[in-house]
């Protein structure tokens, strides 16, 4: 399945992209997103095990079962307030 | 009143949101843009957030406050864009029946915040050099 | 801004008078008037001060939280006369550099100035009975 | 010596006054001032002990020595806030 994957500030710089297109096999999960993202770009693998991660703006757990209707981002460590 | 704002935060609107008769107890809480942290001087902050979830999160942060305090009525505004030196970049308010109530709730409601909305901020400095400032990881 | 004033409370210029490029935190408290206390029902408050000295407990209240925290500046006005329901009796606004300061010291400024300073209130209720609330005795 | 004891809330309502004249030995103490009160008005006696002694807008303790020239008040149990 093709999943887009939204990116945020320090992410967002490190990808140089808003977002970024990924392929994954059905019943993929968070954890093998991360798997995927870090084969992709090895140099993220710091940041990426620093990032929580969403799917529909909710916070997912690394076992969440993602399809491609999900809104899916990497949430790098906020800084609001 | 739940908003994720590039205009500046009025903060009289904020508190005005939350007054109510049941209530004796208001707390306004702003966070502002302080000039120096640890000797580093700061020319303004830059906000950015992931604003449909930053909504989301703000109003699951004020329905959980609601069920563990007393509360009336509860605000979160936060901006995003640039805020200039002692501007606000997050206000919250409560009000509740008793005092300290209201201080517990506004004081949480923050620390909440803080870790979890999925807002970040970048700090300009007098020689033009801009970074993000390193946040809490949501865990 | 130290005031004991029979003018509605201005909240806006209460907050701005401590706002600073040095603070990151701002915590204004408003004390309002509750329309029930334990299901008896109040019209409006009335209350009473001892001018002069209030003043100067105001300020020693506002000298010694400044001794116990780091506070950029802070500010604390209460109402005498007549004060309708969903209006503000008393202001406490502080500023501090961080978060937990400022709302540990308007907290305690709160219950610092509801046990020393010489205020008494009067409530009126609809039947027009009206009777010193029962307060502190100072010790 | 002659001082004029100043009153408020119950306290004022309770005297009829806002303001009293009490005639003290020379080298009374607050006290002093207390037992004259009673005297006088036997059933403020309770408010009275529920009662702090202000004396040049300070709170003053019961061995404090009173002089002419203080200005003397009686603060019934507060609640401001």
């Amino acid at each position: 399945m093709n999943i887009e994957l939204l990116l945020f500030a320090s992410a967002k710089d490190l990808f140089g992209e808003s977002q970024i297109p990924l392929k994954l096999p059905t019943g993929a999960t968070i954890a093998d997103l991360k798997s995927a993202l870090i084969k992709r770009q090895p140099e993220a693998a710091s940041l990426i095990g620093r990032c929580a991660f969403s799917v529909d703006q909710q916070y997912a757990t690394d076992d969440m079962e993602l399809n491609p209707n999900h809104e899916i981002a990497m949430i790098p460590p906020v800084s609001g307030g | 009143m739940i908003e994720f704002t590039k205009s500046p935060i009025d903060s009289n609107a904020v508190l005005a949101s939350v007054s109510t008769p049941d209530a004796g107890a208001n707390v306004l809480f702003l966070g502002t843009t302080r000039q120096f942290t640890k000797g580093q001087e700061t020319v303004q902050l830059d906000y950015e957030g992931y604003e449909s979830m930053v909504l989301k999160e703000l109003k699951t942060i004020r329905d959980t406050a609601m069920e563990r305090w007393p509360i009336q009525k509860c605000s979160i505004v936060h901006r995003f864009g640039t805020v200039a030196l002692a501007e606000a970049s997050v206000a919250v308010a409560v009000s509740t029946p008793h005092r300290a109530d209201s201080f517990a709730a506004a004081e949480w409601i923050l620390e909440t915040l803080k870790q979890r909305a999925p807002i970040w901020k970048r700090d300009l400095r007098p020689d033009g050099y801009t970074e993000w400032v390193e946040g809490n990881p949501v865990t």
